[in-house]
């Protein structure tokens, strides 16, 4: 027979019989304690596998701590974003001016801050297109296919031909600069490559077999669309909208070149940057704050993303 | 087309594949009470998600795992409960009850037969497993290679079966006795199945059939009625032992 | 852009007379042959492409800089600004200063051989005039100073004969003018009166294109012109003064970007960076002067860096309102502090370096039409507001095109303006074509501009703001004004030409129709070794006699 | 699959035909002309010119000018550069960023591939978060600060490259990087994101349980089933690449499309604009139409659009 | 038939502890599970849905994903070694040429963007060395060998080309393909229809014939076990809770989920009006199993000890033993 190891429950079992062990139990007896556990729709169970992410919460901080200094940044020092100090130009950092001046004098610290409520809008409006146009309108062209995919796309590639330099340039001179100009023109083909993306996932995904069985159990294409596909894609689509914002933020920095981004006095980072990119070797500091809070913007959402995507992949438990 | 879907259902081959792999299995169940607004409030939803998954015999503290964590035979069940979830007039049920192990087997047909009874229910039921099938089912339909061979009610199909496929099928279920197992002569039929791409001329089942003559590659025999509802194809029915 | 590329341009200011800034002058211009360095060969920076090498068909300063070199006119201009024989040695010039004869040089040839005659003048110059030409060249008009040109141009008349160029023979031509011109010897060494081969042209309309099929006269012949890429000129042997010409090579690259070309410079891919094709980011101004390797040159150039006022609408249609904005504004701490190019403040709109006439115009008339002051600035923009019915200005808006360098400077101005007189007003920069639109149409309130001297006379800048002129995006008007304009486009007597365009200029600063910033100085960076390039009045560059001295 | 490329064909020509259409009128009402300039032309020479060009005429008859141009493949000359035809400046400029873009393409996808690899398989570990730290600097330094920043060290201080212009080999070095710094970071992403949730699937497991080597198994299971979204990017990748990048091209000194396409834009060069407009297009479509083709090799699920459709 | 017990085992597991994390706690899939398979002998694994094969069968490759499972003790040995210090890079080895598995779910244990030919071929190339026409000769022998008819085009297709049967005999073939010394077969027959099911079994017996291949035969289908297995483990809430041989447990089960298994069988003479007799109640909570025995709660013969006090294997003579406490000489006597 089988070479069982020795139970230690077997060695130690003649002691511990009670009397009447050995009797039936009642037969009327329950199956056991059921416990019916609080029950989590996934939507919360990703939020709970997020929170308990410690890296993925770390970068949460980190933004929502950008997101607060964006706001109160500006008042930690005296000075003023937009007035010149015409005698104190382009001095380094110092514990007067901590991220030093600029070429007008205006103190760098102040202007991080007042960019940063610019282009974290920026960044926000544009991952909102992203994914409210680009993911649907890949979503529908990808699970209908066929003629609708067909001409989804050439649109979509129409759009994404025409010279953004000429729409930006009609709307300079239809539109007053404002948030919504720069929304508008980052809007009008910022979600092209989103869509496309999502678009090739779902091509590969509506063929498996819980959309066959979603659809017979009577489902729509919105909810197939929704509901199955475009969660199964959660990790090309956070990725993607990695790339969209810090392009965002740049093509902002364009639009005010071309007015109709924000205009100077103010500024963002994409026109920091853009501004001190001719002086980097020389003052590097201009171009180094908002590039790097950029850089760490960036990485808190991109790790924050990693989280993110971890917590929506249900196989990749911890 | 979504009210025939509600009365038609169907129990996926394979269970893991037709489930969400995102979507906890309170979800993918819950998606066809949801689509069909067959519940009105969260509660009655979670209610009758833990009733259905009684009824297959799982925990319904289960209810928030994802069809990765489940086993094989669990995955099947899910997909039996959730074609169960929308009370379907017609379930096509392909392969439901293959990775159960027999004792819940029984319960799932057992399950199949009260609904039946109680709702008046339709199955198309798909099955390798003879005993089941012949258990379940009030007719039945031997398929060969895309082609009905034999049609009958399943008392007469199991105890004279027409077509020669239906014979070497019929010998080749394995009995759970190991004595009759090992002392069995089993009708292993011959040759190699062909292939789907380019079905043989005349009769498919020709190339493995004992019985094969030149007639059988010329001409496809129809399926006749041999008896009172019992339809075969084959040309040599009555030479059939 | 467009027509004049440097008046895009805010880094450069200030007068001919700012800052002797050694830049080019190796003492007197002698040189000793062994001081030559062994390889005579020249590298700049172009850029971009040409937008053409037919000479009558340009019109901006990159193709300008390459044609200075490998076309000659019936006259040059020497370092100091003298006009001296080119193409021809001698011209007589009638009484009433209407007559040019000019006689050309013996043994001058076209690059393929062929003699240089007075007929490819007249060919050149009558071609630029036609208006039925396949394209029509826009610089037509620096031509109206001839007989019937303008007419003929503009289809008026249509009788060629008519108009006032003609070769009497191979040698001789003969030219009228429209009315007494005082600089039209000195037009004569602009581009657009540069001859052009006859019979290349007959053989092949598309001459233009290659540099195997342009024939040239001038010093440099072109060598090789890879389309986008790079132009490369070589010694003409049969330059009737081919020993004064020292450089065997000349290369242009074509790279846009400024950083990159002061790197190419830093690491001596290059001899020369910024001005007049090029331009030195501001902010990198200070540190280059503080450095000593890098050269930087500075010379005042005649053009002027002003804001427009629209004139038309309120606010600024009101005096005391455009007074008090003007007022201000500290030009100085804007030099000293944003542009770093020691420009000079304007307080005038005609630059130094325009001749005057004994001296410098600005030296005879100074511009000392009002000074900056806080106060009365102040007080103006309250009683301008009264006038006005206002209590408070509108939204005023100020719009320049893209460019950091006039992003800077708009928004220190506009810091000033806060500052100073308590008025919020926004920048916003605009793509140079919607600029220009809206400019030209009035769609403005403060609009920023510059200016640059097409030729050496106080009018060129006098005459833009006559009522409906071309040029006047002001929107201003006063009889008055023209009167004097006019008055001293109808005179040779210097003095009294002075006079009125000074009263011009006058009642057009007392009337702040503009506002202006400052003179514009040409901001460059030259290897040590590079002798004999100069810059004239306006900022362009002659090539023809420099040379690479040995280190 | 010659009615369907035809059909495909036929496709691309109505969306060309709209999108010239689309970018004539665009053109046309934005504000400027290829002659306005600081300095302004005498009205009698300006209209002269407006007249000689057409612009005098109703849009609609410009508009159908063009077409007619274009329908005989006759884009004109530049209006700028007169001496030069758009087809010849399409040519040349783009033959320059074609041969930089394809060594920034190969790079970034090798690359970029490679370094996603590595993320997905020590996910979590110290190097996944290294990978994504050069990712997102990737990404967020855009290519107008790494191009100079590479000039400063690289050509100024070190001297090891030309600074401008793509004279030797070597020369390629810089633009590359700045080039391919984005593409590389995305590429990197999406390839580890696809790959942690391939790395799962049973079929890797199947594949382990044959004691195939882990490298193996990355290259022949994973990664096919993890780059589709790669290859989606790829299409508008290579086409943006290929036609060349304005601000790479005017930091390094190199005559591409892109330089010269921003620059006829500002000129309000309208032939130029036009040309290339169309030539991106097609080459964008071109690029999109070999992703589709792509997919179907990728995965064989996957059927191509137009051919069958699917409700 | 082969009794071997003299030699050493081909593979032994010993108190074997797989558990899964999941959020509400541990999924303690396996629960000390010991059993040894002889070479040349084919042992059965039956037991309920969930209760732990699976998890076993893929332990014992080491191919069970980490995190979630975490093994939290045992020892597995195989052909002398143990299979659990071995590295990653030693396993390779091992699989595919040594140990072979068949997994369960084919429909998606196969890579959908690699022909099925090349599926096969690959670790033909690895571990026979051979080269790609070899290796594909190979490979359409096996595709015939398993019955897929048309094998040599069949091998350009693509797995979602194939129906539910004909990728199980992929993967089979794949299994199969390098001649393991163990086959793991996790429900390889579930999607074929009897004839090829006939095939299939031939092929293995065949196999273990020829090579002296051991076999684990995991399935559900009793009639393939007596047909097939020499001897039979069956499972319950992560354990083992019967092991003898096939005659043993068929004719005298000792454990009551065995018998309860035995009689819930549908056979072909089972009258279809009579209810088919299933086990009640639902299988115990792996999270938090129960103290006592875990069938108690559905055992029509428990007793008080049973939920109290989890039996160890009892002997119950030849090669059988049950863990059950009625199986003690105690309860014995109780019910003498
Ligand atoms: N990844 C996982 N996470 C959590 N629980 C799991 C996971 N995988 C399996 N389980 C649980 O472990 C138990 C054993 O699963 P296993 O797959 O071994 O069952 P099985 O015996 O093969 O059943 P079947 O016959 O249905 O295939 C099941 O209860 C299952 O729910
Ligand atoms: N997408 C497809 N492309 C090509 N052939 C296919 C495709 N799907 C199925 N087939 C072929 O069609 C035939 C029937 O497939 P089907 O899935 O109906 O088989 P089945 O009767 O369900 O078999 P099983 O019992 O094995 O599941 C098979 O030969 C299969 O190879
Ligand atoms: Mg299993
Ligand atoms: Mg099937």
């Amino acid at each position: 027979m089988a070479s069982f190891t020795p139970d230690p429950m077997r060695a130690h079992s003649t002691p511990i019989f009670k009397p009447d062990d050995f009797k039936d139990v009642d037969k009327n007896h329950s199956s056991g304690p059921e416990m019916q556990r609080e029950s989590i729709s996934a939507w919360r169970d990703v939020w709970l596998r997020l929170k308990s992410n410690k890296m993925a919460m770390f970068w949460l901080a980190v933004l929502f701590i950008i997101v607060i200094m964006s706001l109160v940044g500006p008042l930690l020092t005296p000075f003023n974003f937009r007035t010149n100090d015409l005698l104190n130009t382009n001095k380094p950092p110092s514990s007067e001016h901590w991220f030093g001046t600029d070429d007008l004098g205006r103190d760098m610290f102040e202007r991080t801050w007042m960019g940063a409520t610019i282009s974290l809008r920026v960044g926000l409006f544009a991952a909102l297109i992203d994914l409210f146009i680009g993911v649907i309108y890949g979503g529908v062209m990808g699970y209908f296919g066929g003629r609708i995919d067909e001409i989804m796309n050439r649109a979509a590639e129409i759009l994404y031909s025409i010279p953004s330099l000429l729409i930006i340039i009609l709307l300079v001179v239809v539109m007053q600069p404002s948030l919504f100009t720069i929304i508008l023109a980052l809007g009008i083909t910022g979600w092209v490559n989103m869509a496309w993306i999502v678009r090739g996932q779902i091509m590969q995904l509506k063929n498996q077999d819980y959309v066959l069985a979603s659809r017979s159990l009577g489902a729509g294409s919105a909810r197939i669309i929704f509901r199955h596909l475009i969660p199964n894609t959660i990790g090309p689509i956070l990725v993607t909208l990695m790339l969209t914002v810090p392009s965002a933020i740049f093509a902002e920095a364009f639009l005010s070149f071309l007015g109709l981004g924000v205009q100077s006095p103010a500024a963002s980072w994409g026109t920091m940057i853009a501004d001190a990119r001719s002086s980097m070797t020389v003052f590097p500091w201009r171009l180094f704050f908002p590039a790097i809070f950029i850089s760490v913007t960036m990485l808190a959402f991109n790790l924050f993303g990693d989280g993110l995507r971890d917590a929506f992949d249900p196989k990749l438990r911890k | 087309m979504k009210a025939m879907r509600r009365d038609m259902q169907m129990i996926f081959q394979d269970p893991y594949a037709s489930l969400n792999p995102r979507l906890t299995i309170m979800d993918s169940i819950g998606e066809a009470l949801d689509v069909h607004h067959l519940v009105k409030s969260r509660t009655e939803r979670k209610a009758r998600i833990g009733e259905l998954l009684e009824l297959v015999r799982l925990r319904p503290d289960y209810a928030n795992r994802y069809p990765h964590e489940f086993s094989g035979g669990q995955r099947q069940r899910i997909g039996i409960a959730r074609a169960l979830a929308v009370n379907p007039k017609f379930i096509i049920c392909d392969e439901p009850i293959s990775a159960l192990d027999v004792s819940i087997q029984a319960q799932v047909i057992n399950l199949l037969k009260e609904l039946q009874r109680k709702m008046g229910l339709t199955y198309l039921f798909i099955a390798h497993d003879l005993s089941v099938v012949k258990y379940i089912s009030d007719r039945v339909a031997v398929m060969y290679l895309g082609k009905l061979v034999e049609l009958a009610d399943s008392e007469s199909l199991y105890s004279r079966p027409l077509h020669p496929y239906t014979h070497a099928l019929l010998s080749s279920v394995p009995i759970p006795n190991p004595e009759i197992e090992a002392n069995k002569d089993k009708v292993i039929i011959k040759g190699d199945l062909p292939s789907a791409i380019n079905p043989p001329s005349g009769c498919p089942f020709r190339t493995r059939c004992p019985l094969a003559q030149q007639v059988c590659a010329e001409t496809m025999p129809p399926l006749i009625e041999h008896r009172p509802g019992h339809f075969a194809a084959c040309h040599f029915v009555d030479a059939n032992p | 852009s467009s027509n004049n590329k440097s008046e895009s341009s805010p880094t450069a200011s200030s007068s001919a007379s700012v800052t002797p800034s050694a830049s080019n002058s190796p003492s007197a211009s002698s040189t000793s042959d062994n001081q030559l360095a062994a390889e005579q060969v020249f590298r700049m920076n172009l850029h971009s492409e040409p937008p053409t090498l037919d000479p009558g068909m340009a019109q901006d300063n990159v193709s300008g800089t390459v044609l200075n070199t490998i076309f000659e006119g019936l006259t040059r201009v020497d370092k100091d600004g003298k006009v001296i024989p080119g193409m021809a040695t001698e011209w007589k010039i009638s009484d009433d200063n209407l007559t040019y004869t000019f006689t050309l040089r013996d043994g001058i040839k076209w690059s393929t051989g062929d003699p240089v005659t007075a007929h490819d003048f007249e060919f050149a110059w009558t071609r630029t005039l036609d208006p039925a030409k396949e394209t029509p060249a826009p610089y037509a008009y620096q031509l109206y100073y001839l007989k019937n040109a303008e007419e003929y141009n503009t289809k008026k008349i249509t009788d060629l004969s008519q108009v006032g160029v003609k070769a009497q023979d191979d040698k001789t031509l003969v030219v009228q003018l429209k009315s007494p011109t005082a600089y039209f010897l000195n037009l004569l060494s602009f581009y657009t009166y540069y001859p052009v081969s006859k019979t290349a042209v007959e053989k092949n309309a598309n001459f233009h294109t290659e540099a195997a099929t342009l024939p040239t006269n001038g010093p440099f012949l072109l060598s090789e012109w890879k389309h986008n890429e790079s132009i490369t000129l070589k010694k003409n042997p049969d330059y009737y003064a081919a020993d004064e010409i020292k450089l065997n090579e000349i290369r242009m690259a074509m790279v846009i970007d400024p950083n990159t070309e002061i790197s190419m410079y830093d690491t001596d891919e290059l001899d020369w960076a910024g001005r007049p094709v090029g331009e030195i980011p501001v902010d990198l101004i200070p540190s280059l002067k503080a450095n000593a390797d890098a050269n930087l040159q500075i010379k005042g150039i005649a053009s002027t860096y002003y804001y427009l006022f629209n004139n038309t609408k309120p606010p600024f249609n009101n005096l005391k309102i455009r007074q008090a904005f003007s007022m201000a504004i500290d030009r100085q701490a804007i030099i000293d502090n944003v542009t770093h190019g020691e420009q000079k403040p304007a307080y005038g709109f005609v630059p130094y370096g325009i001749n005057g006439a004994e001296k410098q115009f600005r030296e005879e008339y100074p511009d000392s039409y009002f000074t900056e002051d806080v106060e009365k600035a102040k007080q103006l923009l309250a009683e301008g507001l009264a006038e006005a019915k206002m209590t408070a200005l509108p939204k005023i808006e100020l719009i320049h095109n893209e460019s950091e360098g006039h992003k800077k400077i708009a928004t220190a101005i506009v810091d000033m303006w806060k500052k100073n007189l308590g008025v919020d007003v926004t920048v916003q920069s605009q793509e140079f074509g919607v600029f220009l639109t809206n400019r030209t149409n009035l769609n403005y309130q403060v609009a920023r501009a510059g200016w640059g001297a097409d030729y050496n006379d106080p009018m060129t800048f006098v005459d833009m703001f006559v009522t409906k002129g071309g040029n006047n995006d002001a929107g201003y008007a006063n009889p008055e004004y023209d009167a004097l304009v006019k008055k001293a486009g109808e005179t040779l007597d210097q003095k009294v030409r002075m006079e009125s365009l000074s009263a011009a200029e006058k009642i057009l600063i007392d009337d702040m129709v503009i506002m202006p910033i400052y003179y514009y100085t040409g901001i460059w960076m030259q290897k040590p070794y590079v002798m004999d390039v100069f810059m004239d009045y306006a900022g362009e560059l002659n090539l023809t006699r420099a040379y690479i001295a040995a280190h | 699959m010659v009615r369907y490329i035809a059909v495909k064909l036929l496709y691309m020509l109505l969306t060309l035909f709209i999108l010239a259409t689309a970018t004539f009128f665009l053109m046309k009402v934005i504000p400027g002309n290829p002659f306005l300039g600081e300095k302004k032309l005498p009205t009698e020479i300006y209209n002269n010119i407006m007249e000689k060009y057409g612009f005098d005429q109703p849009l609609y008859k410009q508009y159908l000018t063009y077409m007619n141009n274009l329908i005989h493949f006759d884009l004109g000359t530049s209006m700028r550069a007169t001496h030069l035809t758009v087809n010849s400046i399409i040519q040349q400029s783009f033959t320059n960023s074609a041969k930089l873009g394809i060594v920034a393409i190969i790079v970034s996808v090798i690359v970029g591939i490679g370094l996603g690899i590595v993320s997905a398989l020590y996910h979590s570990k110290a190097i996944d978060h290294f990978t994504s730290i050069v990712a997102v600097i990737g990404v967020s330094i855009p290519s107008f600060v790494i191009g100079p920043l590479l000039q400063y060290f690289f050509g100024v201080k070190l001297g090891w490259f030309h600074v401008a212009g793509l004279k030797e080999p070597l020369d390629y070095i810089m633009p590359t990087i700045s080039l391919a710094a984005l593409p590389i970071a995305f590429i990197a992403r999406l390839t580890r994101s696809n790959m942690i949730e391939v790395m799962n699937a049973d079929y890797i497991r199947t594949a382990k349980s044959k004691g195939l080597a882990k490298s193996f198994i990355i290259h022949r299971h994973a990664l096919r089933n993890a780059i589709l979204p790669v290859v989606t990017y790829l299409g508008p990748m290579t086409a943006n690449i290929i036609t060349g990048s304005v601000i790479v091209e005017s930091i390094f000194g190199i005559s591409g499309l892109g330089k010269y396409f921003v620059l006829s834009v500002s000129n309000r060069d309208y032939t130029v604009i036009m040309g290339v407009t169309l030539f991106y297009a097609s080459i964008l479509m071109i690029a999109r139409f070999c992703t589709d083709v792509a997919y179907v090799f990728i995965d064989p699920r996957i059927k191509l659009a137009g051919r069958e459709g699917n409700g | 038939m082969n009794k071997q017990q003299n030699h050493q085992p081909m593979l032994e597991v010993k108190d074997l502890r797989v558990s899964f994390d999941v959020r509400e706690g541990e999924v303690q899939a396996v629960r000390g599970v010991d059993f040894h398979v002889n070479s040349g002998e084919v042992l059965g694994i039956v037991g309920e849905s969930g209760c732990g094969k699976t998890v076993t069968a893929q332990t014992l490759m080491r191919l069970i994903p980490s995190p979630p499972s975490r093994i939290k003790s045992g020892s597995i040995r195989f052909l002398g070694e143990e299979i659990l210090h071995k590295s990653e890079k030693e396993m390779q080895q091992l699989r595919g040429s040594k140990m072979g598995m068949i997994f369960q779910d084919p429909m998606t244990s196969l890579n959908p963007t690699l022909t099925v030919g090349r599926q096969i071929t690959e670790n033909l190339m690895k571990h026979l060395k051979m080269n790609t026409a070899q290796a594909k000769t190979r490979a359409i022998e096996m595709l015939k060998l398993v019955g897929i008819p048309g094998a040599e085009t069949r091998i350009n297709q693509y797995p979602h080309e194939f129906s539910g049967g004909m990728r199980q005999r992929v993967m089979i073939a794949i299994a199969l393909a390098c001649n393991p010394a163990l086959l793991i077969a996790d429900e390889p027959t579930t999607a074929l229809d009897v004839t090829i099911q006939a095939q299939i079994l031939e092929v293995l017996k065949e196999l273990r014939g020829r090579l002296n291949t051991s076999i684990i035969l995991i399935t559900h289908n009793l009639g393939i076990v007596a047909g097939l297995c020499d001897r039979v483990v069956v499972m319950y809430g992560g354990q083992i809770v019967e092991t003898g041989t096939v005659r043993e447990i068929f004719s005298h089960p000792k454990h009551p989920y065995t018998e309860g298994l035995l009689k819930s069988l549908p056979r072909l003479d089972t009258s279809k009006s009579e209810p088919l007799i299933p086990i009640h109640g639902t299988p115990p909570d792996l999270v938090h199993p129960p103290a006592g025995c875990a069938f108690a709660p559905r055992c029509g013969y428990a007793m008080r000890i049973c939920q109290r006090l989890d039996p160890a294997l009892i002997d119950c003579g030849g090669t059988q033993a049950a863990r059950c406490w009625l199986n003690h000489s105690k309860a014995q006597e109780a019910k003498a």
